[in-house]
Order: structure tokens, then C-alpha cells, then sequence
């Protein structure tokens, strides 16, 4: 198929979420009333709005996360030589991981995975 | 640099956890203060059902007061009327018949076996665990068909008056109640492989929701949540009524003082009340059922105050008496109201998660504490 | 501790006390002005040291109100009821949610079901009842045509 | 019957018989979306009556069994039922990215079956960084999550948002290194060379121990990716009452969940293709006799079996364990899952090398 699948599925998926929500949009009686739109929480109206400064601490992880993924891309074409290339990737990569756990290390004394 | 990140006060949401809520097991409305997940602050609102339950027996006789307070602890309803009978009783001095007071004790601690496993599929379900829940239901329905068959009812049963119970056992009783504790026997062994021994859950309640001796003491905790952070508050130990100064039983005391400890020692309880139960079902005394009491009950003026252990902690019934045929004042003591009283104390500092598992180890009714 | 040993001690502590036995316990009448002092000293006197306070309430004698507390000491096992007269048009007491945290909310419900007002309790919002409501339930003399049913 | 490769290599040449190259390459284009569309629909409905059926069955009950036969048909009309119920948007929610997130899981879901090996020589597009591209696309559900969250204006979705945010990118890595794993011994990045190796055994049973680590921790990770109990976080149902998707209802509400157990079905055909060979039958070295009599049974029967043996695992999962609190999550990826994997990965390295492999 090559890469015109990629379009395919995309489109496929659009066409599949749009039909369903139009075809419900079909069939469903709409009705109006203000508490419906009021966001819920447990019955109670909210109090102040959800979208302001939120806690630091899932951020971090996104963080570090990103740290190790592009890390991890990296590895990828490591991955596939491996077995071609012998001891010396070894060797390599043992020096890639010692100079990523030190900077995992410094974010762990941190206490960047500390939750708080 | 992080840690002032962390602690800033402008991240901080307030959230209604209820009157809706999938785990206030009811209609418990808390007000918690967020920051990220770690709770600042927890307020109860209370309320929802509140019928004023109090002021309702203060219209309603002697003997019809009782049947009202199965509404109140629902879980424990038997013990509930139990207490209210015990205090009706002080009051006109009358003496229960042995065989009256043998299968009350019986009841209550059926009772008090179904209430524990509803909270322990409750409890597993707060924690995540869905399947446990089930397992419960199967059990308790053991339960309640025994209860079915005596009393005519499954959850509020109404099956005391004052004087003893309402009806004799029914023939069947001792036969399901031995096929009863040869099931239950093999099924909370199972409980403990499913949920206590598993390390997630450990790890969920281990240390989270610590409530030291002073703490349970200050806040008038009892029942397995004071006795779990030490405390020594066994009503039917300290001031045994009925036969339980005659009872071979062990009062469970934990010192972990964590919404673990509170899972073991209701967990102990179920076994302690089914050893009472298999002491007191072969022994069962010939004789009436029933003191005979006069058809309109008056109690005497004074103030008469009982005490029970219900499941989930000491209920007080405090009745003062003009002389009427109705009390001229009620106080129900009920163990859930001062158990929740510390739920603030024990969330504070602690995760969103940790507060749903907090309040799952209190065991709270919410009828029980609004009244 | 045997009644007559209770009442030596607490006479030491209040001499304008007066007892009753009548009842399953030791029964302590104090004024609400003197209330506090008293719950202090026998909450933290050694040979009393009744910590747990294992019921809270009030009851409306339509002349007046009577708060009733019901103590007992972990340690030493004996009881104590606690009484106090209020007035019924303006009911006052010191809040001893700093002495037992359990009254904290027993003192709150009591509070908006009999309008007693406790002197510095920190959070006497309404507990039970809507923010809105008006009367106190449980007073003798409140009518509610709506919510309330006569039997 | 059952050799889809034969099955759509017919359709290709009767396409191109009848009409010219590019409309043949059009009407298959559609075939494969119409496919696609359907695979994604029938997926939805099986696993949801499976998931029915398999929690019922751990939970002494029978579960449902009034619509259809055995109560078969119960996850159609579930689809009905949501399909004509109405979908609300809240008042203050961002309107374009609450009604765009679902939109996105779908994409994000539909776009990751590109690769996967259905059967012999059955695949959309076998592209040679198939599982580079897998981890990359694997990605893009956590976006549909946050936004899902962020836009309904609503404190539990965007604590829940938030934790799926933390959650899903942590687990990542690990499951990135355990498929490198797999990597590292086949030597190639693409999905029909990495099931072309395990012809004489599956990596499970010709990798050692270090191979069976990083299946193990595969499956933590992509139940946690996956959000799936004990790592339900983001909809941690007794804490957030709906997570994420609290104010999601009707149609976008189904789209979520559809995407969420094609996901669950992705996961695990990634898994049954790296460790238990795909659609590769079971093979035993140089047993010639013993294999060829395994393959006999058709190679997408292989597929999907296996596939929705690890669904069921990760269904048992979900029915028997409580769930983990946000920190402890984080705690088990950061401090034990990624550096065991980190050690795994240079164990798989010397095994690689040394060719202790079979």
C-alpha cells in the first residue's frame, strides 16, 4: 500500500467519528436547559475555575520524559547494528547509559521524582 | 527551587468530592482543597439525609421509637434496635429471659459479619479492586436469607421490642446458621488471598490516614477505628450486656494506628463474631423468647443512657423521660459522627486516592451520621 | 474512682457545684461561666483525666436549655455527666473543641439544631442544615408547616 | 477461507485487470478504509462483550445475557443506546478542542494498525521502521487525553488529564526499551522481519530470562499506556468519578471508549507480534514434522489468537488488582521498571553479541 495508507487510515477514522456523531445527531431530540451545561461535580455548582496555575508536579515528568525519549530514539539505530557491529557497541552504549543515569541520578537528588 | 514550586498556594483547587460521588457511599459531601493531589484540606458537609430522626421519636411511643433507628446505621440496624431496647429496659427494669437474650447477641453478631464483609467489598472497590465487591455480596446474601427467615426482613429487620425479640427462631435457624459458618470459614481465608496479602494494596493503606492513641481518643473514635490506633473501647468487653460477660471473645487491638490496621482488625472481628456466633448457636436456652411487658410502655422520669458496640463503634441511646408515653428528649450517640469528625485530621498531607481508601477504612454510614 | 472520691475532687476544684446521683452516673451541675475551668482541670488533672467525651448534647426544657456532656477516662474507666443550664433566649457556652476535638462537630450540631451559641469555636458554619435555613429543629417550640409531619 | 494474504491478492488482481492502475489503487484505497472502519467497529463491540463476559466470570456472575444469544448482541445495543443519546458539550468548555479531542484518539488509535502483521504476508504497510513508527504514533493518544481533559472545564477531568499525562509518557520509555529489546535480536526495525525471525522458535522461548523481563515489564507499560486498572488513573472511577472523560456523553463519550479497546487490541498484537511471534505458528527449532503440522493452522487464526490471549491477560489484570496511587505509579516506572529495563537492554546486548540466542 505504501505511504497513501497513512492518508487512508486517517481519513477512514475521520469519516468513521464524523458519520457516528452525525448519525446520532440524527436521531437525537435535543433539548435545552441551563444546568446541562453547568460542568459536573457531584451535584454541586464548581467553585472558581479549573483553568488556572496547577500544581508543578506532573510537569516534571513530562520533563525527564523528555530526556529519555529522544534518548531512546537514538538507541533505535543502535538497535539494528548491534549484532553487525560487535562488542564495540557494547562498549558504546554502556558509556551512552552511564552518561544518562548521571543525568537521572542529578534529577532523582533533586527530587524531581519525588512526588509532592 | 521545586519544592517552592510545589507548595505554591496559587495552585491550590477546591473540589466537591459528593453529595454524588461513586465512593462517599451515599450522600457525604466533602469540600477538599487540592494542591496538584495532595489534599490541604478536607470539610465535611452533612445533611443530605438528614431526618431529624431525634426529633421524629420524640412523637413516637416507647416501643415505636426503635423501629425508627434501623433507618439510621442500616448496615447494623439490629444492633441499633438493640441499643434503643437496652435503654428502654433500664428505664422500666425489666429482666430479659436468657433465651431472649441469647438470640439477640446471635443476631448482632450476624449482624455485625454482614456489615464487615459489605464494608470489605466496599473498601476494595474504594482501592480500585472491583471483583472483591462481589465476592462480599455472595456472602452477606447468607446472611440475610437467615435473617429473612426469622425476621421477615433483610436489612432493616425490626425484630426487637423491649422485653426480648419479636418472634421465636424460626425452625430452620440453627441448621443455616452451622452451613453458615462452615461456608464463611473457608471464605474469609479467601478474602485474605484476594485483598490483604496483595502488595498493591498494602502499599495503599500502609501508613496513609495515621490516627495516633491520643488522636482516636480526643476525637471520640470507637469501634475498629479507635481500636486500631490502640485504643481499648469494646463496649461488649468494658461494659458487657446481654451474655456477653459469659462469651469467650477476644477484643481486637491493632497499634498501626493506619487505614491498615483498620482493615485487620475488622478483619480479626469477622472471625471473633462467628466464634461467638458457633459458641452461642448449639446453646441456644429452652424458655420464652419475650419478657412480658405491659401493653403501653411508660418509662419513668429520669435519664436512662445505653450503650452498644454496633459495627462500626459505640452507640449511645440517651433517652430522657417526663413520665409520658413518649420520650421527651432523644440523643442518638451514633459512632460515625465522631469517626468522621477525624476524617480531616487523617487526609491532611495525604494523596486524592488515599483520602477515597481513608474513608473506605472509617466505614461510614452515612445515615448513621446525619440521622 | 468512686463517686464520693469524684465529688471530693471536683467540690476542690468548683465548690459552687451541685451533684446528683440519681442517675447511672455521677451528675455535675455547673454554671456555663464556670464550664471551662472545670472541663480544663479534669481533663488534665492526673487522677481524673477524663479524655473521652462520648456524647454531646443538648435538651430544651422550653424554660431554659440544659447542655449535657457525657465524659469517661480511657485510663480509669469512670464517668461523668456534665450539666449546664442556659438561658433559652440567649444561650451561651465556651466551646471546648480545643479540649476534646470530637465536640468540634458535636458542638456544631448542636449549634444549628438548638441555636446555642459556643464562645470561640473556630468554624460554627451550619453542618446539617442549608446555609439558608432559618429556626433551630429541635427546640420544643419550633413549627415547620412544611417539612414537618404531625403523627 | 482463512489466508487473508490470498484473499486480498485476488482482489488486487481483478482490480487491476479490470480498470487502470490509478483507479485500481483508488478502489483499493477505499476497500482498505471500508475494512478498516469495519475491523475498528467489530473490534469495539467483541472485546467490550469479552471484557463483559471475562469480569462476569471472575466475579461469579454471569453477565449479560438477555440481547442475542448468551447476551452476545448486549454490546450492539449498548452502541445503539449511545448513538441516539445526546452528546453534551458544557457551557464554558473550549468548544473546538472538547469536540476535536475524540477525533484525535481515533486517528491516534486507527493510525497504529498501519503495521501490524494480520497474517502471512497481510499487512497494510509494511514500512521499515515499523516499530519506531509504532512508538512514535503510540504517542499522540496522550494529546487527545490532555486535551480531553484541559477543554470540559472540569476539575476531576483535568486531574485526570494531568495524571494520564504524567502516566503515559513515564511508561513510554519502558515499553520503548522492551521493544528494543526485541529489536536489538532481530536486527531489523521492520515488522515482517522481526516475525521472519522467530521461524525456528518465539523471542520468549529462544531469548532466555533477559527476553521474558522485557515482556513482563511490556505489559506493565502498556497497561499503564493503555490506562487500563490497577493504572486507571486518568479515570480512576472511585477518585475522579470519570477522569478524563467526565463530560464526554453519547457519540464523542463511544469514541473514547471504542478508541481505548482498539488500543488495548493494538497493544497486544504489538506484544503477540515481538515476543510470541505474530502470526508465526508455533515452531520448534528443527523439528520439521512438529512444524509443519503447526502450520496448518491458518496464520491469522496464530494472529489473533495470541493477540487476545494477552487481552485477557490484561483483562485478568483489571479484575483482580486494586489500583496504585499516582506516586507509587510514577515510583514503580522511574525507579524500578526504568532502570531494570535500562540493565535488561545490556543484558540483550550481550546475548545479542555472544549469539546465546537460538
Amino acid at each position: 500500500m505504501g505511504s497513501s495508507s497513512l492518508i487512508v487510515l486517517a481519513l477512514a477514522a475521520i469519516v468513521f467519528s464524523a458519520g457516528a456523531m452525525i448519525v446520532s445527531r440524527i436521531f437525537v431530540k435535543r433539548t435545552t436547559n441551563p444546568q446541562k451545561g453547568e460542568p459536573y461535580e457531584c451535584g454541586i455548582p464548581t467553585e472558581g475555575s479549573p483553568w488556572k496555575q496547577f500544581s508543578v508536579g506532573y510537569y516534571l515528568f513530562a520533563l525527564i520524559f523528555l530526556i529519555f525519549d529522544v534518548e531512546l530514539i537514538f538507541l533505535y539505530p543502535w538497535a539494528v547494528v548491534v549484532k553487525r557491529v560487535g562488542w564495540t557497541s557494547l562498549i558504546e552504549i554502556i558509556i551512552f547509559f552511564f552518561i544518562l543515569f548521571m543525568g537521572f541520578l542529578y534529577a532523582h537528588k533533586k527530587g524531581a521524582l519525588k512526588w509532592m | 527551587m521545586i519544592e517552592e514550586l510545589m507548595t505554591t498556594e496559587q495552585g491550590d483547587l477546591v473540589i466537591n468530592v459528593g453529595p454524588q460521588h461513586p465512593s462517599t457511599h451515599g450522600v457525604l459531601h466533602l469540600v477538599i482543597t487540592l494542591n496538584g493531589e495532595t489534599i490541604k484540606k478536607v470539610e465535611p458537609h452533612l445533611g443530605y439525609i438528614h431526618r431529624s430522626i431525634e426529633k421524629m421519636c420524640e412523637s413516637l411511643s416507647f416501643r415505636q421509637f426503635i423501629y425508627v433507628t434501623s433507618r439510621m446505621d442500616y448496615l447494623s440496624s439490629h444492633i441499633n434496635n438493640h441499643g434503643c431496647a437496652l435503654c428502654v429496659e433500664k428505664g422500666l427494669q425489666i429482666e430479659v429471659p436468657p433465651r431472649g437474650q441469647v438470640i439477640r447477641v446471635l443476631m448482632d453478631e450476624l449482624t455485625r459479619i454482614a456489615s464487615h464483609v459489605l464494608w470489605w467489598g466496599a473498601l476494595a472497590m474504594d482501592v480500585g479492586a472491583i471483583t472483591p465487591f462481589f465476592y462480599a455480596f455472595r456472602e452477606r446474601e447468607a446472611i440475610n436469607d437467615i435473617m429473612e427467615e426469622t425476621c421477615g426482613a433483610r436489612l432493616t429487620m425490626n425484630y426487637m421490642v423491649p422485653g426480648g425479640v419479636m418472634f421465636d427462631l424460626h425452625p430452620n435457624f440453627q441448621k443455616k446458621v452451622h452451613e453458615f459458618i462452615q461456608l464463611f470459614k473457608s471464605k474469609v481465608d479467601e478474602y485474605d488471598e484476594l485483598l490483604t496479602n496483595n502488595v498493591i494494596f498494602k502499599a495503599r493503606t500502609r501508613g496513609i490516614g495515621m490516627l495516633s492513641y491520643e488522636d482516636a481518643i480526643s476525637y471520640g473514635c470507637s469501634g475498629p477505628t479507635a481500636r486500631a490506633s490502640g485504643v481499648h473501647c469494646d463496649i461488649r468487653k468494658l461494659y458487657p450486656y446481654e451474655v456477653y460477660s459469659g462469651l469467650q471473645f477476644e477484643e481486637i487491638i491493632e497499634s498501626g494506628c493506619d487505614s491498615y490496621a483498620r482493615y485487620v482488625v475488622r478483619m480479626k472481628e469477622m472471625r471473633q463474631s462467628l466464634s461467638i456466633v458457633e459458641q452461642l448457636i448449639d446453646n441456644i436456652p429452652e424458655g420464652d423468647f419475650q419478657a412480658k411487658t405491659k401493653a403501653v410502655l411508660k418509662l419513668p422520669k429520669g435519664e436512662f443512657y445505653s450503650r452498644v458496640e454496633t459495627a462500626r463503634g459505640e452507640f449511645g441511646v440517651y433517652i430522657v423521660s417526663e413520665g409520658g408515653m413518649t420520650p421527651y428528649r432523644i440523643k442518638f450517640r451514633s459512632p460515625g459522627f465522631s469517626n468522621l469528625s477525624a476524617l480531616d485530621h487523617m487526609a491532611r498531607g495525604q494523596k486524592i486516592g488515599d483520602l477515597v481508601a481513608i474513608m473506605g477504612s472509617l466505614d461510614l454510614v452515612i445515615p448513621d451520621i446525619d440521622r | 474512682m468512686s463517686n464520693e472520691e469524684l465529688k471530693s475532687v471536683l467540690s476542690g476544684f468548683n465548690p459552687g457545684l451541685t451533684f446528683e446521683e440519681s442517675g447511672e452516673w455521677l451528675v455535675a451541675n455547673v454554671e456555663p461561666g464556670e464550664f471551662l475551668s472545670l472541663a480544663k482541670q479534669i481533663r488534665n488533672n492526673e487522677s481524673l483525666s477524663f479524655d473521652y467525651l462520648f456524647c454531646l448534647t443538648c435538651i430544651d426544657w422550653k424554660t431554659h436549655l440544659t447542655m449535657v456532656y457525657h465524659l469517661t477516662s480511657t485510663s480509669f474507666r469512670h464517668h461523668l455527666v456534665i450539666k449546664s443550664k442556659l438561658d433559652s433566649s440567649r444561650p451561651e457556652i465556651e466551646t471546648v473543641s480545643n479540649i476534646w476535638k470530637t465536640a468540634d462537630f458535636h458542638e456544631r450540631e448542636v449549634a444549628e439544631l438548638f441555636g446555642v451559641n459556643f464562645l470561640n469555636h473556630p468554624d460554627l458554619r451550619k453542618l446539617i442544615l442549608p446555609d439558608e435555613w432559618s429556626g433551630f429543629p429541635l427546640r420544643k417550640n419550633y413549627e415547620d408547616p412544611v417539612n414537618m409531619i404531625k403523627l | 477461507m482463512w489466508n487473508l494474504a490470498g484473499i486480498s491478492e485476488s482482489i488486487q488482481n481483478g482490480l487491476n485487470r479490470a480498470l487502470s492502475p490509478a483507479w485500481a489503487l483508488t478502489v483499493e484505497m477505499i476497500i482498505v478504509g471500508i475494512s478498516v472502519i469495519g475491523l475498528f467497529a467489530v473490534l469495539g463491540l467483541i472485546l467490550v462483550i469479552m471484557e463483559r463476559k471475562v469480569s462476569a466470570y471472575m466475579q461469579v456472575r454471569l453477565g449479560p445475557n438477555r440481547v442475542g444469544p448468551k447476551g452476545m448482541l448486549q454490546s450492539l445495543a449498548d452502541t445503539v443506546k449511545l448513538l441516539v443519546k445526546e452528546g453534551l458539550t458544557p457551557d464554558k468548555a473550549d468548544k473546538f478542542l472538547f469536540n476535536l479531542a475524540p477525533f484525535i484518539a481515533m486517528i491516534a488509535s486507527m493510525l497504529l494498525l498501519v503495521p501490524i502483521g494480520f497474517a502471512k504476508n497481510f499487512q497494510i504497510w509494511d514500512l521499515n521502521i515499523g516499530v519506531l513508527y509504532l512508538a512514535a504514533i503510540s504517542s499522540v493518544s496522550v494529546i487527545s487525553i490532555l486535551m480531553a481533559g484541559w477543554s470540559s472545564n472540569n476539575k476531576y477531568s483535568l486531574l485526570g488529564a494531568m495524571r494520564s499525562g504524567a502516566q503515559i509518557v513515564s511508561y513510554e520509555l519502558s515499553a520503548g526499551f522492551s521493544i528494543l529489546a526485541i529489536v536489538i535480536l532481530s536486527g531489523s526495525l521492520r515488522i515482517s522481519d522481526i516475525v521472519m525471525a522467530q521461524e525456528n522458535g518465539w523471542w520468549i522461548f529462544k531469548g532466555h530470562i533477559p527476553v521474558l523481563i522485557a515482556f513482563v515489564i511490556f505489559l506493565v507499560a502498556v497497561t499503564a499506556e493503555t490506562n487500563r486498572a490497577p493504572f486507571d488513573l486518568a479515570e480512576a472511577e472511585s477518585e475522579l468519578t470519570a477522569g478524563f472523560h467526565t463530560e464526554y456523553s453519547g457519540m464523542k463519550f463511544a469514541l473514547f471508549f471504542l478508541a481505548e479497546y482498539v488500543n488495548v487490541f493494538i497493544v497486544c498484537g504489538i506484544g503477540a507480534t515481538l515476543f510470541l511471534g505474530g502470526w508465526m505458528p508455533l515452531h520448534i527449532g528443527t523439528w520439521k514434522a512438529f512444524n509443519h503440522i503447526m502450520d496448518y493452522i491458518p496464520s491469522s487464526i496464530w494472529f489473533f489468537g495470541k493477540t487476545f490471549f494477552l487481552i485477557f491477560v490484561i483483562m485478568w489484570f483489571r479484575w483482580t488488582f486494586p489500583r496504585l496511587r499516582i506516586d507509587q505509579l510514577l515510583n514503580l516506572e522511574w525507579k524500578y521498571l526504568l532502570p531494570i529495563s535500562m540493565v535488561n537492554i545490556l543484558l540483550i546486548t550481550l546475548v545479542a553479541i555472544m549469539q546465546w540466542h537460538f
